[in-house]
């Protein structure tokens, strides 16, 4: 829908070779903000470059090829796969009525839904042992039900959604609000039912936000380590992800955990690159 | 054998041990480990890997754990205090030794040169129990050091140094030998005010005391010893 | 009645009272701003009422009382369809799925609705349109694929808010045709601006003012007598009202009207009002005596082409000249004029 | 601008007495949605009060004002702040170029930019380490300079927007994206140039994507641990943020570590809920 | 020339040359998806041609060939204010913070920025609005406060996209008239459905139908003497078009009409155009024959009210007759009717 040019040939009223489709809207983006995004952007990639430039390439395919590395990878696009469904399941909703129920202690529970963002992750493990481990708040009427959470891949299921379910929440929230609900109004008047309505139209107009809020709930799980370690632990096939591989790799072998790293960004990049999170909308 | 509950159990025809020890003891165990299971028909060895504090905080909230081995005697006391282990039995020790990067930049020898205030000395934080024998050696050097940074865990200052980023830190012998090439280690005789422990018990609620035990005595008996001393460690 | 209509919403001044007949419309006019889309919002639901009620075929959409909605009908359940002032396509779907979505919704298939889609996309002129993206329509093919959208949820009261702003002069006698027939049998409220639309295509028609219902009657009734000077407006007629005298209507501002009476017996002082069409108004520079005639003096500040002729405003009187008159007379906006006109054109009635 | 009533009394042909404004638009919710926002809401709630429930709050007090705490807060509120500000200097850029640029790689970039989500913290850390640090990609240029990074507050503040910028970026190009340009279209026309379009028309019109964005970057800098430990180190008063601080004591005293944790999650809900997430827009 | 405009865009089949100089107004007509909206857009830097260029006073705003843009001015530096057909309130500012944002955004001071902003609202009529937000107006008034906005950028060039449609009738006259006045000395192009918007503000008419210029010229010469269909159509005219053959013009239909030429020495075969008021022409039930008059034979497609009158309209031309006649005749859509016009009241011209 939209499109505007980079900078340097936007606003020349001289004469300019640019190629650009015509028909195109063409409104500018001031010329001095690809400054402060490309410093933002080599924020971020230089460290990426510094540490590809550390990896031992010779014996990174073996390294990521062993059978822990394997186990440990597998593992954790399953988990973070699985929480990402749960996130959703469980994210739109709660957007939803965020967005647009209203009820005495709304916005106290919305800065609640947020808590998990800066609890560190650690901590989040306990909160979550007192409350599903054995001597949690819930663990011993699920222990009657022949349930054990803690120390199982349901663990690390549910570690990663609960710290990834309000990067979903509150991106999806956000895109909710700038939408409005003008769309909704007239579908509703033609007869669809809150549901339809729902699924046909407020969702794929709020796509570009649902995209980014999953991949970044996608990532988050994907990146999970401390509240994982400490609520479900770590044995390798079971509970053992990508992360805490890493972190038992740099124990002894600094280099190794690095080239895990290196794999972990590569799959994360690959999965994201193939949800395209920009489809047309207007 | 009885499961302990969730994925962490039998599968069929083997009978799961759980070992939860301190991150670095990974090679240590493996090896022990490995040798429990040719010993062992049927027994299916598995470690849970993580700091001493967090392998604490789990068996506190009842964690399915048979084993636990921590890098400290303060840690492992927590537990005893709440009689969630038999009795902790010593099975290695550690000494400090002054860590530089590779070349030695700064030129350190002794420990009296890491007061040098242009010198960037990382050590770890008095509250982890490299911390802890870090200051008690600085006590009996009468010294007064004054580390750009105090970090939670070893690995945090071998990574400080590794990288150059710090002159030197203060670090366990056995980190120095895993970590290769990366870093050189310098002796100091001060190191014998603090040596570090590292005990094992069982878990009190574990589904398997017998292969507990066993595993237990397996790690104190020669076999382990001599694994420990493979990777640097010293005998209790 | 079909619907029956009656709510109030203080914050925007507005409390209007509307009832349709099964099958019939009803069209609502009035100035930008009077209430004619909270009306409709009211009905299909995206508003509710202060207070008040509204009924469709004896079911209760919804009553309020006092600011407390006691009945809720939500808007997807009152087979209730608005076509809104704004488009509003669906951007992420197509010409024909937009169009489709109401059947859709109400459970048909795809085939099906497809289909419906395509015969009301042809209603409107654009069945070559159907699977282009609403961002690619001009504005006003925009609006006719809403309208389409409307038609084809086929709903039990049709809710059309100025359908026919920004219809070419070559489609919209087309819609208005086709929307005649579309509406035969259909109960519908529909608002605009253009009383060609009321003409042809209501039954009856409301005039709506500052939030309340000033008009109301059948369609050839208040066009041809209005009684508000909005409806004289829309009508192309002037109107003066005032009290009776006993052989005319005086004014407020004082000047006397002679006209047809409707017959003797009136008593002074009842409230009358008069109506003439421009076309019997002349134009003078100078003020005319004569055989009865009515007079008023005015300054010019508007004239509008109006086919063969020009219409000539002043104040609140407008005349019908022929543009050699206008010349003649070298009339141009600030002009000091009287106008004329004889007492047998001008119709006097109560009210 | 919008509101939509709770479930039980949308639907109800039947006489009901809520009472909610009149004159509000009223489109429903689905109903069956406050089921999963229930249950998601009790994921992230009930370990909070899990945990509130170990806390030994005759303590509490004694805790959370001795000398250490009280610098660790204040170092955290300090530095979140200010990396906070440098993620919406550096992110507002680089949202826009993504949302609405045009260049070839902009596809690969947008992935990219994700990385310090996915990369697990510590490893985040060690490749600022390798960037920025003495023997770093920039670090020998830098030490020319007279510039040095490490074991500096500066070190934290780096570490705390690198892993906080990619939050406020996604969750902003995804409104940017939603609302598309038709009023900076409207507004350009109107002889507005760029920098006054984006101040008075853009960024206005996605503030609720931009207050997500905000917030979710300032919660993520606030509890940030591992890269800040392993780049910036740990030194009371200079590097040791409130997270870090938790770690230390949580190795001697967790419950001391759990009642400082509570604090952290206090002062995150206070800060969130004085920031206005949902300025009404249309 | 003030605007010289000549640009293609072949994704939308769009081709126009345009010029319209200083303080001048130029109309733009044209059925939906004529590409009236796709040239405001080129001259405001919305869209970019394909192939052309666009200067204002000189000044090159756009040169592009082939695709290639050689020259580009943004839209904030033209000078060109578009009043697009939607009207895109700023949402978040109120009513007069949204007139305001124009001369704030050219440097002007809060105060003399509002002092405008109020002069403006007072033009369109809408001064007590001012505070009030975008959302809490109806769509009439929401276009009216778009409108003044537009106005209050003060450009050198001004764009109105069918500034007219939504508003009601009290205003459309009002609102009309202080635009022409506005306008006077006003460099403007305008988009519009109604006839009474070029004949009032438009100096100059241009007629696009899919995507070229068909027709353009004066106004009243262009309404007077319509080419195009649409033209007539508009102007309220009967047009027919074919070939001359020596004493009249010979449609494609077959038909033969006779008029007024222009002159003698016309050559047989050349394209002429027979145009003729509807006013002029008499409907019957059967076929009349006598003196010199053309007759056609036709269905009625619709009956329009138009004031006193009723329009009657066959596929391609139209009759006024009166109410009377509809009457006697039972005239209803569908009927059979032959339409005669005597030959005196047809012109014929060249085109
Ligand atoms: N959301 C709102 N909040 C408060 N007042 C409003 C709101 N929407 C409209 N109004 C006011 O209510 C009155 C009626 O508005 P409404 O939209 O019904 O007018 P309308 O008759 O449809 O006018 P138009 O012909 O311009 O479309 C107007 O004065 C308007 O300013
Ligand atoms: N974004 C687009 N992409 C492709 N085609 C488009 C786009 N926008 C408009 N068109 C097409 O270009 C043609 C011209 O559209 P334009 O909007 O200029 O018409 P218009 O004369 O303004 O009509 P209206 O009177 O309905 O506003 C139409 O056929 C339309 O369908
Ligand atoms: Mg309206
Ligand atoms: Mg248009």
């Amino acid at each position: 829908m939209t499109s505007l040019v980079p900078g340097p040939h936007r606003a020349s009223h001289r004469p300019s070779g640019t190629v650009r489709p015509a028909g195109e809207p063409a409104v500018g983006l001031p010329r001095w903000a690809f400054v402060p995004a490309a410093v933002g952007g080599l924020l971020v990639l230089l460290p990426l470059v510094a540490m590809g430039s550390r990896v031992d390439w010779s014996s990174f395919a073996s390294l990521i090829t062993s059978e822990s590395s394997l186990a440990a990878l597998g593992l954790s696009l399953r988990t973070a796969a699985t929480s990402t469904l749960l996130c959703l399941v469980l994210g739109i909703p709660m957007a939803l009525v965020l967005a647009r129920a209203r009820f005495a202690g709304l916005d106290l529970l919305r800065s609640l839904v947020l808590v998990p963002l800066v609890l560190p992750p650690v901590v989040g493990g306990i909160a979550l042992l007192y409350t599903f481990g054995r001597r949690g708040l819930l663990g011993s009427s699920m222990e009657v039900l022949g349930v054990q959470i803690a120390f199982s891949t349901t663990a690390v299921v549910l570690a990663q959604t609960f710290v990834a379910l309000p990067f979903l929440v509150i991106s999806l929230e956000g895109s909710l609000r700038t939408a409005g609900t003008r769309y909704d109004v007239v579908a509703a008047s033609l007869g669809a039912r809150p549901t339809t309505v729902l699924r046909r139209v407020t969702l794929p107009l709020v796509w570009p936000g649902l995209a980014s809020g999953t991949v970044l709930s996608f990532a988050r799980a994907l990146g999970e380590f401390g509240a994982t370690i400490t609520f479900a632990g770590s044995l390798q096939g079971v509970t053992r992800t990508l992360p805490l591989e890493i972190y038992l790799q740099r124990e002894t072998d600094p280099d190794a955990a690095v080239a895990l790293s290196f794999l972990l960004v590569l799959v994360a990049v690959l999965v994201i690159a193939s949800t395209r999170t920009h489809r047309r909308v207007r | 054998g009885p499961a302990a509950g969730g994925d962490v159990g039998t599968s069929a025809g083997t009978t799961t041990l759980t070992v939860f020890a301190a991150a670095s003891l990974q090679h240590a165990f493996e090896q022990v480990a490995t040798e429990f299971e040719a010993r062992h028909e049927g027994v299916d060895v598995r470690l849970s890997l993580a700091g001493s504090a967090d392998l604490v905080a789990q068996v506190q909230q009842g964690a399915p754990a048979d084993v636990v081995a921590t890098a400290s005697t303060a840690t492992m006391d927590r537990l005893a205090a709440d009689n969630l282990v038999g009795a902790p039995q010593a099975f290695a020790t550690n000494a400090l030794q002054i860590a530089v990067p590779p070349g030695n930049p700064a030129g350190v020898e002794t420990l009296a040169d890491l007061t040098d205030p242009g010198l960037a000395l990382v050590l770890c934080a008095p509250e982890v129990p490299c911390g802890a024998a870090s200051a008690a050696v600085e006590e009996a050097a009468g010294l007064h050091l004054r580390p750009v940074s105090e970090e939670r865990s070893v690995t945090d200052v071998l990574g400080k140094v590794t990288t150059g980023e710090a002159d030197a830190g203060l670090v366990y012998v056995t980190d120095v030998a895993a970590a290769g090439d990366g870093v050189e280690g310098i002796a100091f005789p001060e190191s014998s005010a603090a040596p570090t422990t590292y005990p094992v018990a069982t878990v009190a609620g574990s589904a398997e005391p017998a292969l507990a035990q066993e595993f237990v005595h397996l790690v104190l008996a020669a076999e382990g010893r001599a694994t420990l001393l493979n990777l640097g460690f010293g005998a209790p | 009645m079909t619907l029956t209509f009656a709510a109030t919403l203080p914050d925007r001044g507005f409390d209007v009272e509307l009832d349709v007949a099964e099958g019939r419309t009803l069209a609502l006019l009035g100035p930008n701003g009077a209430g004619k889309s909270t009306a409709l919002g009211l009905a299909a639901g995206t508003l509710r009422p202060h207070d008040g009620h509204v009924t469709l075929d004896g079911r209760p959409l919804v009553h309020a009382e006092a600011g407390r909605t006691r009945t809720w009908v939500p808007p997807h359940a009152r087979q209730v369809a608005l076509l809104a002032q704004e488009a509003l396509l669906f951007p992420h779907l197509s010409v024909r799925q937009n169009v489709a979505f109401g059947p859709r919704s109400q459970g048909a298939r795809r085939r099906e609705a497809d289909a419906a889609a395509d015969r009301r996309l042809a209603d409107v002129g654009l069945a070559s349109l159907a699977d282009r993206a609403p961002s690619t329509l001009s504005g006003g093919q925009a609006q006719r694929v809403a309208v389409a959208r409307a038609l084809a949820a086929e709903p039990r009261l049709l809710l059309l808010d100025e359908p026919m702003a920004a219809l070419d002069v070559e489609v919209t006698p087309a819609l208005r045709q086709s929307l005649k027939h579309l509406l035969a049998e259909q109960t519908t409220v529909i608002t605009t601006h253009d009383v060609l639309d009321a003409l042809l295509l209501a039954d009856e028609i409301a005039v709506i003012d500052g939030g309340r219902v000033v008009e109301r009657g059948a369609t050839a009734d208040v066009l041809a007598r209005p009684r508000s000077t909005f409806a004289a407006k829309i009508a192309g007629l002037n109107l003066l009202a005032g009290t009776w005298t006993g052989d005319g209507v005086r004014t407020t501002a004082g000047e006397v009207v002679h006209g047809h009476a409707p017959g003797d017996g009136l008593a002074v002082g009842v409230p009358m009002t008069a109506v003439f069409r421009p076309a019997a108004v002349s134009v003078y520079l100078d003020e005319q005596h004569g055989s009865p005639r009515n007079t008023f003096r005015g300054t010019v500040t508007s004239l509008e082409p109006r086919g063969d002729l020009v219409r000539v405003r002043t104040g609140h009187l407008a005349a019908d000249v022929t543009p050699q008159s206008v010349a003649e007379l070298s009339l141009v906006p600030g002009a000091q004029v009287w106008l004329s006109v004889k007492a047998a054109e001008v119709d006097v009635y109560p009210g």
